[in-house]
């Protein structure tokens, strides 16, 4: 196995492998963080803080049916003075962590990357993209190549780490998006955020099941859809993607890459196949690269191009 | 396992003591003592609960009235729908053939009560602020009380009663669960007498399947790597009778109860 | 059974049963209609014709994947003349049957719709919301407002048969369009068209598996994101609904009619479950309402909203 | 069952004649006799293709050059890979005790070629418009020729050989694939002397799996209820033998070949 080498280099981070944990799933505290970097991430992500705490919405947050995940957890976090506690030292974590950030005005961004600049963290990612919380992302405008441009912008002028702009696939122009983007100094798409938003109705209680009634779609049913996006995205932007969205297996990972991503998010696949699934798919990865004679990332990635 | 809420008919409430109603309601789900279910009140929220009876097909959740949700639970009547997904975590390990103790504090008896009824032979302590917070009295006979105020069986802590247990006891093994100071006691008591123990924890639950990073121990799920925790794993868990983390992802100093 | 009573009227359509064959599955020949008629469907929408016949892309045109199926046909059709006589005395079908027409332009819909007149059938779809077709639906912007306004009115001059506007998940504003359809005479929204595109990729030949790379997203992967297009548009308009995304079971089909559908149009189905998912659907919809005590539709439809 | 397309590597190509090659390839499918899959060229096509070689885990599709897609197969060397998914549809009945005789016009007989080995004990017609267009000779021995044009075997059709061995044979079933007028002459042959008959009929697919609605013979999926269809089918099947659907959709009298 010794001759193949997963490791990727993303905005000048060396990952050992392009496995990242999504933002959201497990990123609430710093023992999470090293758990799953010993279970195998090249990178991982913290849940997205904003300014103040927030408690989020009601319960039922998270709900699986046969196609994958529907969640509307809605931004829970202890905020940024909060998060700068439990983030600290984060040397202690095995792998580069990413911050993610979120605001409901162009300052908040600005407060929340500066109130985590003494942790030492790798990147900045800003969902611009979360279709169902009130006052962020999609819900607030923050999805128009105006909004991302000024947002990124604003956040270039203070931090010299990498930005991240995660973007939704909800929406036809996501590449107008991302060039804007780019444009504004981000350094890195992160392709893509839930989609939808969709809802489960329990018939029996005739309500539908989420407190919030609609969340976003993750897991399996979203990741053609994904792989669509980073395609596009590969085709319009210059800066690498991390592509994100139903990705389980080996397999699945080497499909986002070669649609163009350079690394790619986990999240619902935590649920899939447990915690080491970042392993497992390194282990899979591995052997299909074995098998099929490839022995480093640049050969997969964008290769399904004509 | 259930994924997504199945509503449940409550086809019988038993009030065990002012504070605390066990609803039963018909559901064949096979589940290992310990483990608990997202109960779901539609429009209201979603709370974790032990499975506290089961009889052949019928289920019963005990609960304690504290905020909205239980006060809500509480206002249900027989007939009403409830919503539950699970079982979820993992639960005791069970040795019948243990010298065993089981010791439970306030609410905390409700996760251990299926434990004693697939135990039999065990000895069971149950502590309470005061006697009329007792329950279950009728169905474990011969339980050891003890009350803050001496209003019933022994004045002082389960933690001291069951001191008082060890000078005439041996006991091979512990199952524990209420709050969390006094997990902590009995987990070190138990270390000392080189007594393994297994204790369940309590943290705040969101998704009950190991996605969201709510129930944070040290690294641990509780909702999934939990709730029951062994010595060795507790061990390892510097959280453990310190730290927990509230709604918003805040991590607090444990209070006192 | 018997006194359970799965009849609904749409738009002055007596249907023995909310179930509706989709438009593209199945329809592109009489005896497949009379096929599916006889296996339960209360409806059945022949596949979109155009004026000129079609070929539609190369194959593979549909692939399936764990999370439901993935097709970009490219509206392959005999064109309008062909179809006249194709879909002649259509009282041999057992069930209502809805013409499909699509159009690069409007003039397009008239034409097709006129060819067809003399056939007896009892509705008029017009999908301006195909994702994966050049010149057609979302890929010549029919799915704005405007467009859909303009092209509904054209329609509507030209015909008294009722009218269903399908529409698109894809778009935030789905509601938005809905009205202007609403506006301009449409009697029913037909909601949802299937979703993305997506793109699933082969690693070992480094390619898209369809021929048209991109193709849209339909079965269980869509169902969440329909029954809250089918949630909000109910909200949002008067005209009746008919759900369509991802229904292939009792459960499925009343979740859809209590998120506000007035029946279910069913494609992907057919794969999950055979041709008599009709049958199996209408036999799971009566015993669960035996079991929960409602005995017509009117006590399903749109009961999950406050 | 594959859904979708796996790539497999030609291990072998064997040229049956100036027009016809079998493509094999390593791939451990569970198929019956009759079933095809569907063969995919990236960024050209994907069309079925019935399984003509079965040998522990090699699998063999024979191919007749016809358009694109077949000239592009045709080009393909060993090692090359080709996609494939299924196998697709309903195959033959095999019934062991039964005199049985295969009747294959032109490409069709790699269509029959598992049902011979199969069944071993069974008379094979090939018939072809000249000798050059012969394949499988040395595999099925014994086996009874026609030509068009009399460069091999009996001068005439195979429906005309077959109406002659029926004069001395007693059969029992007939399985038969080619130009749908032929096998609708067969099938009315069989029929007037009480022969069961299975055909395999060939329409225009694209899906394979029975959604897309491309390939109807009167209300039939030929990718799923068929490409195989018995007797008691066929009576029913206004369209057979009379007219196809075209790629487009557009019904079209059968022509004569
Ligand atoms: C694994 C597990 C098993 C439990 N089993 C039982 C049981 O058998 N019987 C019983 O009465 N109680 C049990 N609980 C506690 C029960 O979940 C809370 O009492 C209940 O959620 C309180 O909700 P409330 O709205 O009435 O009160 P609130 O006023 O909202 O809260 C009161 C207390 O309950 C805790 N709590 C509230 N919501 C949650 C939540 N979502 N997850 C965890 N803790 C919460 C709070 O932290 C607070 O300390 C269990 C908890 C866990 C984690
Ligand atoms: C169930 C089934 C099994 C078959 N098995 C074999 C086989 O074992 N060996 C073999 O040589 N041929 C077989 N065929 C026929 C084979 O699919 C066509 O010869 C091939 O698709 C021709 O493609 P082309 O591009 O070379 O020719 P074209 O010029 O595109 O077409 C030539 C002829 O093939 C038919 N054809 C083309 N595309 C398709 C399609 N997608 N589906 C069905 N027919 C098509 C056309 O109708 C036309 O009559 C089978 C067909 C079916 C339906
Ligand atoms: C429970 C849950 C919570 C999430 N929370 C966040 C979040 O706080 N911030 C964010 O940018 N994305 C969040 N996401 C989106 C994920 O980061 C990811 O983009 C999405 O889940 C798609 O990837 P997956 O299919 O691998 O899960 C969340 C997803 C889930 C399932
Ligand atoms: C193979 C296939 C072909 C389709 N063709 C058409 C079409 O010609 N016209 C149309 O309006 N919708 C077409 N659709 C969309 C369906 O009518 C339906 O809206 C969609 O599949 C979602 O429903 P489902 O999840 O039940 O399949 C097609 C879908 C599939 C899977
Ligand atoms: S409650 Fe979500 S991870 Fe435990
Ligand atoms: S080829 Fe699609 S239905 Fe037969």
């Amino acid at each position: 196995m010794s001759h193949i080498d997963l490791s990727v280099n993303l905005c000048s981070i060396p990952l050992a492998n392009p496995t990242i944990l999504a933002s959201g799933i497990l990123g609430t505290t710093k023992a999470f963080l090293k758990r799953v970097a010993e279970n195998g991430a090249g990178a991982v992500t913290i849940k997205s803080i904003s300014t103040e705490p927030r408690e989020g919405h009601k319960n039922p947050t998270v709900i699986t049916f046969e196609a994958g995940m529907l969640n509307a957890v809605g931004y829970s976090n202890p905020g940024v003075d909060a998060a700068a506690r439990e983030f600290s030292n984060l040397q202690d974590v095995n792998a580069p962590v990413i911050a993610s950030v979120i605001g409901t005005q162009k300052g908040d961004f600005v407060r929340v990357v500066e109130g985590l600049s003494d942790s030492q963290f790798s990147a900045i990612e800003i969902p611009l993209s979360c279709p169902h919380t009130p006052g962020f992302g999609l819900l607030a405008g923050q999805g128009t190549p105006e909004a991302t441009f000024a947002i990124t912008s604003e956040v270039r002028k203070v931090t010299r780490l990498p930005i991240f702009v995660k973007l939704s696939p909800n929406i036809p122009e996501i590449c107008t998006i991302a060039k804007a983007a780019e444009d504004a100094g981000a350094n890195a798409i992160t392709a893509v955020n839930s989609m939808g938003p969709g809802m489960i109705i329990n018939i029996e209680a005739q309500r539908p099941v989420l407190s919030f009634k609609v969340g976003g779609v993750t897991g399996d049913a979203l990741r053609p859809i994904a792989v669509r996006c980073v395609y596009d995205l590969y085709k319009a932007v210059k800066i690498p993607i991390v592509g994100v969205g139903g990705i389980s297996t080996g397999r699945h990972a080497i499909e986002m890459m070669m649609a163009g991503a350079s690394a790619v998010g986990i999240g619902t696949g935590v649920y899939y196949r447990g915690i080491d699934v970042f392993k497992k798919i390194c282990g899979e990865m591995t052997q299909w690269m074995e098998e099929n004679g490839l022995d480093n990332m640049n050969k997969i990635v964008g290769v399904a191009h004509d | 396992m259930i994924e997504q809420p199945t509503m449940v008919k409550i086809c019988d409430i038993v009030e065990e003591s002012p504070g605390v109603k066990t609803f039963f309601f018909k559901y064949n789900l096979l589940f290992d003592p310990g483990q608990f279910v997202m109960v779901w009140i539609p429009l209201l929220d979603e709370k974790p609960f032990t499975i506290s009876y089961m009889q052949k097909d019928i289920m019963g959740i005990s609960v304690l009235k504290r905020g909205a949700f239980t006060h809500a639970l509480h206002g249900k009547k027989a007939g009403d729908l409830i919503g539950i997904r699970g079982p979820y975590g993992k639960g005791f390990q069970l040795h019948t053939n243990s010298n065993a103790c089981v010791v439970g504090g306030g609410i905390g008896i409700a996760s251990l009560a299926t434990v004693v009824d697939k135990l039999r032979d065990v000895i069971v302590i149950q502590g309470a602020r005061t006697v009329s917070e007792i329950i279950y009295q009728k169905r474990f006979q011969g339980m050891k009380l003890c009350t803050e105020d001496g209003t019933a069986g022994f004045k002082g802590t389960t933690v001291d009663l069951l001191k008082e247990l060890l000078k005439t006891h041996n006991l091979s093994k512990v199952y524990t669960c209420g709050p969390e100071k006094m997990l902590y006691k009995v987990f070190e008591l138990c270390k000392n007498h080189g007594i393994d123990c297994e204790v369940s924890l309590d943290r705040y639950m969101k998704c009950g399947f190991g996605i969201c990073g709510q129930c944070d121990c040290s690294g641990q799920r509780v909702c999934v790597d939990g709730p029951v925790f062994t010595t060795m794993e507790l061990n390892t868990l510097e959280d453990f009778g310190k730290t927990t983390i509230l709604k918003t992802g805040e991590r607090v100093t444990l209070g006192n109860r």
